[in-house]
C-alpha cells in the first residue's frame, strides 16, 4: 500500500504535468504577442519580475520588469500593443526542465528552464534570453491555475538592445 | 553622386578627413570608422577628459571594488582602507592579463591568476613570487624595482557621490570640466544625498556611442518617437524645458518640469504628433506617483557628461548610465539604479515599480534602443552621405525645444578636440 | 610560391592589382577583398546598370511596398495611387534611419520612427513635424525646401513584371542593356503574363555574390554535381542546350530542351559522370510532369542578368532571385517564386509540389550552395591564388556545353568596369 | 465524480504524453538521419510542409519542403540517401512545449516547438532552425499514432545556407 | 602615455614595426595586428618551418587520410598504396574548392564535388570529366598538362610516427631543425615506438597561437597556478626539472622528474604559493599511478617544436597538439591522444584514466585556457602596450625554473625571421 | 483488458516521468554548481563519460571526461570546488527529448538530449555544449533511481575554450 512519501510524489507529478501544460499554453500566449491574454495568467495580486541573474544573486531588488499585481502588468500590456515603437521581430519561447518543488496548503512552487528565441526581420534567429523561472501557484475557484509569483531569472544579463515583450 | 572616394570611406584614414563646411551636416564616417574609433581612444577617452565610471554606493566600503572601463579600456575601481577611491587599469604589468572577472566583490588585494603577481587596492604592485627564485637561483632581476611596476594608475575625482576618472595630468579640475551651469545641475541631483545601490542593468547597443549622446541631447524626439509620454501625460512639448550646455558645447541638460496634474495637449502639438492618440489613465497610477525629494524645480533632469556619462533624475527614478565604446559599431551600457539611503520599504518598491518604465525594457528604452539600431543600420548599409541637424539658432533661448542646437554643438567640440 | 606581396592581399588596395594576362586565370582577390568590393558598390551596384529589385506582383496595388536592396544598400519598393512603381533608399533624409522594417505591407506614406519625418509613395518628404517649432520658436530654418529633402531615388524600368532600378542618369534604356538576344529569351518567360505571387525564400550563402551568377553560367557543373537530374532523367549533358550571351558578356543564358519522355544517358557521358549510377522513376512522377504554357522551345530557362538577377524558367517552375551583397564573403538571397495570375488550384499544387525540388532545401540547392561555400572556404583559408576557367573556346558554338566561355565573358566586362 | 471536462482534460493529457514519446521518437530518427525510417511517422495520404512564417502569415502557400503523400516523402529520402552532396554534419533536433488541443473523432491536433542545432566538421554548433510544429494525428490499424499532418512554420526565415534534412 | 602612432596599432603595417630593444620587453602588436598575422603565413608556416600536421598512427593504412593544416591552410594527409604519406593542399586545382570536408577516412582518390576533377593519393590530378568535350565539341585546350595541375604538395617527413610538412625547397633536414639537444629529446618519446590512436579533441581557444608556445616554455607559472599539481603532490618547483632549447631558441623543453613517492613541499615554495593548501590524497589512486615505459630519466616532458606542435609525455599520458591560426587573436588545436599498439586492455583504461587530468575539460587545460584568454582579453582591449619576461638570464643553467629564459629565445629567433 | 505491450508501454511511460523528474534535479545541482551533490545521482560503480561525438561514432574511447566510479567522480568534485581557477560564469542545462527505452531486470535503458547555454562575464550566452545522454539507470536499496552509467555524446566536438563542470 502506497506510502505518503509515495502519495506526495504522485500529487507533485500530477502538478508537474499540469503546470507543464500551463507554461506551454503561456509560451504560446507570448509567442503570440498576445500580451493581453499574457494577464489572464496571473492572480489579481500577482507578482511579476524579470531580474538579471547578477541582480538577484546580490540581493539587488531592481527589476529588468517589474510589477505588482495585474493593473501594472495591463499598462504594459497596453503600452505594448499601442505606443510602442519596436522593430518586427518573431518569438518562439521554450520551457523546459519543470518542476514541482512543493504543495503547502493551496500554494505550490514550482520552477523551469526558458530559452527565448527571437528573429529580426533578415537577421539570423538569436538566442535573446535564457532563464528560469521560481514560481508560486494557486488555485482560482474554478480549480484553474493561476500564477501567484513569476520570478523570471535571467543568465542573459547583457542583454541584446532591448526586452520588448514579458518572457 | 560623387565618385571621389566617397565609397572608400572603410578604408581611408581619418586624418584625411574633411569635415563639411556647414556645421548642420554630420558625416557618416564619424560613426562607421575604425581609425575614427582608434583616435577617439587617443583624443577623448584618454585624452584631457573626466570618464564616469561607477557611482560611490557600488563600492561602498573599504576593499569594495568594480569592473569598469575609460571608453573600452578595463578598469578596476576600489575603495581603500582610508576609504579612498582608486581606478586603475585592468591589465597585468606582467604580461598582460585581465586579471579582475568579477562584476563586483571584496578584496584585499587582486592576485593576477598567470603568475600571482599581487596589487593592492591603490593598484601598487606588491608582491612577486619566487622574486628571488629558488634557492637563490633564477627570480627576478637583482635591481627590479616593485615601485615602478604598478598597474597604470588613473586620476580620480570624487563629486556628489559620482566617481570620474582621466588618463590625462593636464585635464582641468572637475568643477572647471563641467561649467558653472552644468555644474549646478549636476550638484542639484547630486547634492550630498547618500545613495543605495537598487541594482544594475546590462545592455549592448548595436549603435556607435555618440548616438546615445546625441539621444539625450535631442528633445524633438521625445514627444514624437515616445507616444508613452504623451498617452500617459508624463511629458508634452508645452512643458516648461531648458536645454543648457557648457560654453564648449559638451556637456548638456535636458530639464523639464512636470505641471502639477495632467498637462494639456496643444491643438497645434497634436497636429504635430502622428502617433498621439488620446490621453489614457493607468491603470495603476502608483507608478507616475511622484514625491518631491530635490531642491529644484525640475521634476526631470537628464545630463550628459562628456564623453561617456548620462544621468537621470526623472519623477522618483535615478540612475547614471556608462557607455562603453566597442568599436565604431556596438557599445555596452551599464545602467546603475540607486535610491536614497534613508528611503524607507515603501519608497523602495515606489522607485522599482517606476524604474518599470525605464531601463532596457522600459517604455523609452526600448524606443530609443529600436530607433538607434534602425538609425547605424542605415549608417552601416546604405553609400556614405551625412546627416542633418538644422532645427533651431545657435543663439536661441535655452527654453526653446524644437531644436538640434546641442547636437550641432556637441560636434563642433568633437571636431576640434580630434582635430578634423 | 614568390613572397612578393602575394600574402598581403586582404591589406592591399584594389587599385594596385593587376589582372592577370592569361584570361583563363582568375585571381582569388575579387572574391575575398574589402576593397574591390567597396570599389564595386560604386563601379558596378551605383555605376550604369540595372539592378532588379523585385516582381510587379510582389507590390500588387496602390500603397504596396516592399523591401528590397541594391547591391547592399536598402531601398523601398512602392506602387503608388497611379499604380507606378517607385524605388528609393531605405533612410531617412533627416539623420539616416533605415525606417522601413517590414518585409512588405501597404501604406499611404512612411513615418521615420525617430522623429516622424514622413515621405509619400514617391520618396518625397512631405511632413516635418514641429517645421515652425512651437508657438513660432525653434524648428526649421524659414528656407529649408522640403522638396530638396527627399529620399534618394533611382530611375526604374518594368519590364514583363520584373522591375528594374538605376542610380546612374546615363545607363543605357534596359532593351539595349540586355542586347538582343537576352531581350528575346527574357521576353519569351516574361511575356506579359500576370503573374501571382506564391511566396518568398531567403537565405545567406557564406561566399561572394559573382559565384553565384558563375554558377549559373556554368554547364559544366549541372550533370556532374547534381546526379538528382541524371538519376531522375531531368537533364543530361546530350539535350538540345544553348549558352547565349550579350555582346559584353555580363548576362546569359542557359537554355535546355527536356526530350519527350526520358532521355539517353550515352556511354561517353557514363564514362564521365562518377556519381552516376542507374536512372530511377519517382514515386510521385506527377513532381515532374511538364505543362507546356510558354511559346519557347526550351523546358529550361535560366538567365543571370548582370549584376544581381538570376531568373529561373524549369518545366513549371518560375522564380527569379535576387544577390544581396553583404561584403566579399557574404550575400544574401531573396527569392521570389510565382504562377500565372489565372493558375486554378491544381496548378498550383503542382507549381508547389515542383518547386520542392528547387529552392533552398531543393535537390540542385542544396548541392550548389554548399559547393559554393566549399568554395570561398577555399579560397577564404588558402594562401592567396587563382582559380582556372579554361574550357571551351571563346568563339565556339553557343550550343557547346562542356565550356566556361560564359564565366570568362562576364569576368572580361568586370575587369573593365571595375577598370583594373 | 470527474466531470466530461476532467474526462476531456485526463484524455488529452494522455494523448499529450503519447505524442511527446512519438516526438521524441521522429527527432531521434532525423538526428540519425534515418529519412526512410522518418517517412513511416506518417500516413500514405500526409501532408507534410516546411513553411517560412512570413509566407504562413501571409497566406502564401510556397513551402521550403512540400510534400504531398508518403510517395513524395520517399522519393525525398531516397534523393537524400542516394544522390545529394552536402557537407558531413551532426543534428540534434530537440522538442519542446509539446500540447495536445482538441481531440475530434480520430483526430488529435497538437503542436510543439522544434529547435533543430546543426554541427558542422570545424564550426560551433549553430541554431539551424526554430520553429513550430502544428500537427494532425491520427491512429493507424494497430493503434500507433501517424502523422496526418505536419506543418513546420519556422522563425529562421533568413536560412544559413541550406536545409538539408527534413525537421 | 606618448600619442605617436601608439593607438593606431590595428591600421599600421607589420613592416614599420620597430621591435623595442629591450629584449625583455614583448610587444602587444605581435598578438593582436591583422598584418603580423599575414606575415607570419608568409615567413612562418610557409617559410623554411617543419609544420606538424599529424600522427602516423591517424593514417595507419593504405587510403588512410586526415583533414589537417598548414598554419591556417587546410592540407589533407594521405598515405598511398605503398605506405607513403604525403600532405597536400586542401584545394581543387580548378576552382578552388575545399574539397575534403571529413575529418579523416579512407578514399582511393578525391572527387572534387564541384566538376569532379579527380585526384589521386599524392594529390596528382587523374581525371578531368569531359576532358575532350562531348563527341569531340567543348572542352580542355588540347595542350592542356594534367601533370601541371595537381594540387600543391608539401615536402614531408615522418620520425617516429610524427609527420612534419613543409613548402619551402630550403628547409633544412628534420633533425638539424631540431638540433641536438632537443631531437635527442624528441628521440626519447617518439622512439619508434607503435602508437595506437586513443581519440581526438579540438578546441578553440580565444587568443593568439603564439601564447600557447610560451606556456609552455614558462615553468614559472606551473605551480603558482596549477595548484592541482601541488595539491596532489603530482609537481612541484623542488622536482628535478631541466628547460633546454635549442641553439635559435626555437624549439624548446619542460622536463621534470616526479620523485617517487610524494614531494616535499618546501617552506620557500609553500610561502611563494598563494593557492597552496595543504597537500590531499586522491579518493582513486589509480590516476595518477606511473607505469615507467620509456628509457628517460623525465616522468614528464613537454616539447615545443616551433611553430605549431606541442607534445606531451606525462606520466602515462602521450599526446601531441596542433595549433592552427585562425587570424590574429584565434587559434583551433587539435589534440591526438594515444597510447602504445601494444597496450593490454587495463593499460588503455589506465591511460583514458589518467587523460581525464588533461584536455580542454583537464584540470590543467581548463586554468591554461581560461588563463591565456584572460591574457588575450587584456592585450585586445588595453590601450597598446607591452608585456614583460624579465625572469632569469639567457646564459643560466637548464635546471633553472624561475625563468622566462625560453620566451625571450623564442622571440629573438621570431623576431629575426620575421624581419622586425 | 490490457495487453502486455500496453503493460509495458505504460511501465515506459511511468520510468520516463521520474526519469524526467530525476534529471530535472540533476540539471539545477549542476546550474547550482553543486558537483559535490551532482555525485550522489551515480552509483559507487557507475562510468560517467564525456565523449565527443566523432571519436564515439570512430570507437575512439578517449573521453573529455572519464570517471569510472563515484571515486574519480568525487576527486574531479573536489579539484574544481578546491584548486581550479576559471572565469565566473552561469549554467543553463536544459534537459529535453528524454526517452525511456527498455527495462531489463533492474535497469532502465534511456536516452536524452541536453544543452548546455554558458553566460560569461559580459559575454552574451551561448550553446556551450550540445550532445545526447545514454544512460542506464538503477534503482538503490531505497528505490530510489541512480545513473548506473551515463554517457554524454556531444555534437559541439570543437569545444569553445574549455568545459569546466561536467554535464
Ligand atoms: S600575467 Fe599576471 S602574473 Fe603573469
Ligand atoms: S532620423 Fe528620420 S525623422 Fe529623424
Ligand atoms: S572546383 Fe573542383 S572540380 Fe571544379
Ligand atoms: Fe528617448
Ligand atoms: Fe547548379
Ligand atoms: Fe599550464
Amino acid at each position: 500500500m502506497a506510502t505518503a512519501l509515495e502519495y506526495n510524489a504522485l500529487a507533485l507529478r500530477a502538478a508537474r504535468l499540469e503546470i507543464e501544460e500551463f507554461n506551454y499554453a503561456y509560451a504560446d500566449t507570448l509567442d503570440r504577442m498576445d500580451v493581453g491574454g499574457w494577464v489572464d495568467y496571473f492572480t489579481d495580486d500577482a507578482l511579476y519580475r524579470v531580474i538579471a541573474r547578477d541582480n538577484y544573486e546580490s540581493d539587488l531588488p531592481l527589476g529588468l520588469i517589474y510589477c505588482e499585481g495585474k493593473a501594472m502588468m495591463k499598462d504594459r500590456a497596453f503600452a505594448l500593443l499601442n505606443t510602442e515603437m519596436f522593430a518586427p521581430r518573431y518569438l518562439h519561447l521554450s520551457i523546459t526542465n519543470t518542476r514541482a518543488l512543493s504543495m503547502d496548503g493551496g500554494e505550490i512552487r514550482a520552477a523551469a528552464n526558458y530559452t527565448l528565441i527571437e528573429t529580426r526581420v533578415e537577421e539570423p534567429s538569436n538566442l535573446q534570453q535564457a532563464g528560469k523561472y521560481r514560481d508560486v501557484f494557486v488555485r482560482d475557484s474554478g480549480g484553474e491555475l493561476k500564477l501567484k509569483q513569476r520570478i523570471c531569472v535571467y543568465d542573459s544579463v547583457m542583454i541584446n538592445n532591448c526586452l520588448v515583450f514579458p518572457v | 553622386m560623387d565618385g571621389d572616394g566617397v565609397f572608400d570611406h572603410k578604408q581611408t584614414n581619418g586624418s584625411e578627413r574633411t569635415w563639411p563646411a556647414d556645421e548642420t551636416v554630420i558625416p557618416d564616417w564619424i560613426y562607421t570608422d575604425e581609425d575614427v574609433y582608434t583616435r577617439e581612444i587617443e583624443k577623448i577617452f584618454f585624452g584631457k577628459h573626466w570618464n564616469y565610471v561607477g557611482m560611490d554606493c557600488e563600492v561602498p566600503g573599504p576593499g569594495s571594488y568594480m569592473r569598469s572601463y575609460v571608453g573600452p579600456v578595463p578598469v578596476v575601481v576600489t575603495r581603500d582602507a582610508d576609504g579612498e577611491v582608486h581606478v586603475f587599469e585592468n591589465r597585468c604589468a606582467h604580461r598582460g592579463v585581465e586579471f579582475c572577472r568579477e562584476y563586483r566583490g571584496t578584496a584585499h588585494n587582486f592576485i593576477c591568476p598567470y603568475h600571482n603577481w599581487t596589487y593592492d587596492l591603490k593598484g601598487d604592485l606588491k608582491a612577486v613570487p619566487f622574486r628571488r627564485g629558488i634557492k637563490g637561483k633564477g627570480g627576478m632581476p637583482a635591481d627590479f624595482d616593485m615601485s615602478a611596476h604598478g598597474l597604470r594608475r588613473f586620476r580620480v575625482t570624487v563629486r556628489g557621490g559620482v566617481i570620474f576618472a582621466t588618463a590625462s595630468d593636464e585635464t582641468e579640475p572637475f568643477e572647471e570640466y563641467l561649467g558653472p551651469e552644468i555644474c549646478a545641475e549636476f550638484d542639484s541631483t547630486f547634492d550630498g544625498t547618500e545613495f543605495k545601490l537598487l541594482g544594475v542593468h546590462r545592455n549592448i547597443l548595436p549603435n556607435n556611442w555618440k548616438l546615445y549622446q546625441e539621444n539625450l541631447k535631442d528633445p524633438y524626439h521625445a514627444t514624437l518617437l515616445h507616444t508613452y509620454l504623451t498617452t500617459f501625460g508624463l511629458f508634452v512639448s508645452s512643458n516648461e524645458t531648458n536645454i543648457p550646455s557648457d560654453a564648449l558645447g559638451r556637456h548638456g541638460g535636458l530639464l523639464s518640469r512636470r505641471p502639477e496634474g495632467r498637462p494639456e495637449v496643444s491643438e497645434e502639438e497634436q497636429a504635430n504628433m502622428q502617433a498621439f492618440k488620446q490621453t489614457m489613465e493607468l491603470n495603476d497610477p502608483r507608478v507616475l506617483a511622484f514625491f518631491r525629494e530635490f531642491d529644484s524645480k525640475w521634476s526631470g533632469s537628464v545630463l550628459t557628461i562628456f564623453p561617456t556619462l548620462t544621468s537621470l533624475r526623472q519623477t522618483n527614478i535615478l540612475n547614471t548610465r556608462l557607455l562603453v565604446p566597442r568599436g565604431p559599431n556596438e557599445f555596452m551600457m551599464i545602467w546603475t539604479v540607486f535610491g536614497r539611503a534613508d528611503d524607507d520599504e515603501e519608497m523602495t518598491c515606489h522607485r522599482l515599480r517606476q524604474n518599470n518604465i525605464f531601463g532596457p525594457a522600459g517604455f523609452l528604452g526600448i524606443e530609443d534602443n529600436e530607433a538607434l539600431k534602425f538609425l547605424q543600420d542605415g549608417l552601416k548599409k546604405s553609400v556614405p552621405g551625412h546627416g542633418l541637424a538644422l532645427l533651431g539658432d545657435d543663439n536661441e533661448d535655452i527654453d526653446i525645444i524644437i531644436t538640434e542646437r546641442a547636437i550641432r554643438g556637441m560636434y563642433r567640440y568633437y571636431r576640434n578636440v580630434m582635430e578634423f
